[in-house]
């Protein structure tokens, strides 16, 4: 079972949610980033996500596995990439444990830590036909 | 040395391809980035980003060796 | 819509979550509760919740409202009432928002507070065939 | 004046059924509480208890109401 996992098409969270399904665990915390119609004042279309696939499949696997040994949980995560929609799920993270604080610290740690650590690129297409590298504002500047 | 660049995300739209490579005498990272942040108009500094070497989180400073796969890493998104 | 409700019956987590998409949403935060084969070292075989109908439903109710106000999310959160199984899904908290923080805070908000606030009992029946109300040690002692 | 007693989980179970009726005189929940924990051992104190008073939470003092339904709760399972 892969720990993190990059895909190209739509998520099947139902079988993910039962990967980690144990008579041991009482609590379970997921979390779900989902694409959304407006980012800082402006109407956004879509979303275009692109990874560096080998250095993010090893990075979002570090993650997973720091979250799973730091507060004793299950845990797994994926990533999607490709064009998105409004509505779309763009990242699922899943986490089952003994107890809920775990399970909610873990699943909070991995959303955090991969949005912050692992090279995933997020292009936002504006309604106004405009489009955007996200937080990469000096980068553009001489695009 | 051969060194092999790939591009990911603006930095492969600003210059135009998904990879290239070049041939230097003994460089490092923050070297070749500057090179080409010249030739394609890459605006951050190197401190902005960061960087890889065959797929692993590099120091800008370590020497590259030949067949080296050098990935300039923008910002993520973070949110 | 229900904010907050009572099930006798096995809960569809998947038509939850679908009803609080938003394409304003971009995060999503969900807990649930499984039953745990084990607690406070004894090897538990099967839970049974009671609940005070009327009480709870106000209660839970007041619970998620409070945390749609607080946090600006929107939420929603089903108990399960009756014999659950090792593994059965015993509570549903669902949280959509316009960020991951306040989903969240807000799931967690409702967890705490409906296992702190709400009347609802759970009774475990251990593997060596004693049973016993649960957080009622005093209660029991007489019985 | 005639108040109902609904019982659940715990209490239920020690006073043998779901809920009974009692003829009284005024009172307030802590003194039906009193009399009824001794009527069927129930063992915490009414502080360890909260109560509702036609499915609302109460104050154990308030006064009671003829036909009121009295529900005491023990601690929920928290966890």
């Amino acid at each position: 079972m892969k720990r993190f996992a990059l895909a190209d098409r739509p998520v099947d969270t139902r079988a993910l949610r039962e990967s980690l399904a144990d008579p041991g665990c009482g609590g379970y915390a997921a979390f779900e980033g989902w694409v959304r119609d407006h980012n800082e004042g402006r109407r956004v279309r879509r979303l275009e996500y692109e990874a560096y696939p080998d250095l993010a499949l090893a990075e979002g696997t570090r993650v997973v596995a720091e979250a799973m040994e730091r507060f004793s949980v299950n845990a797994r995560c994926v990533h999607r990439t490709g064009d998105l929609a409004v509505g779309d799920l763009a990242v699922w993270v899943g986490v089952s444990g003994a107890h809920r604080d775990e399970a909610f610290q873990a699943c909070r740690y991995i959303i955090d830590e991969i949005k912050r650590r692992v090279p995933i690129w997020k292009k936002e297409h504006y309604t106004d036909g405009t489009a955007e590298w996200v937080n990469c504002v000096a980068c553009a500047a001489h695009s | 040395m051969r060194i092999e660049i790939e591009y990911f995300a603006i930095l492969r739209e600003q210059a135009g391809q998904a990879g290239e490579s070049l041939e230097l005498d003994a460089a490092t990272p923050v070297e070749v980035y500057r090179l080409l942040a010249e030739r394609h108009g890459f605006a951050p500094g190197h401190d902005r980003l960061r960087v890889a070497v065959n797929d692993a989180f590099a120091d800008w400073h370590t020497p590259l060796a030949d067949g080296d796969r050098l990935v300039f890493i923008p910002p993520v998104a973070g949110g």
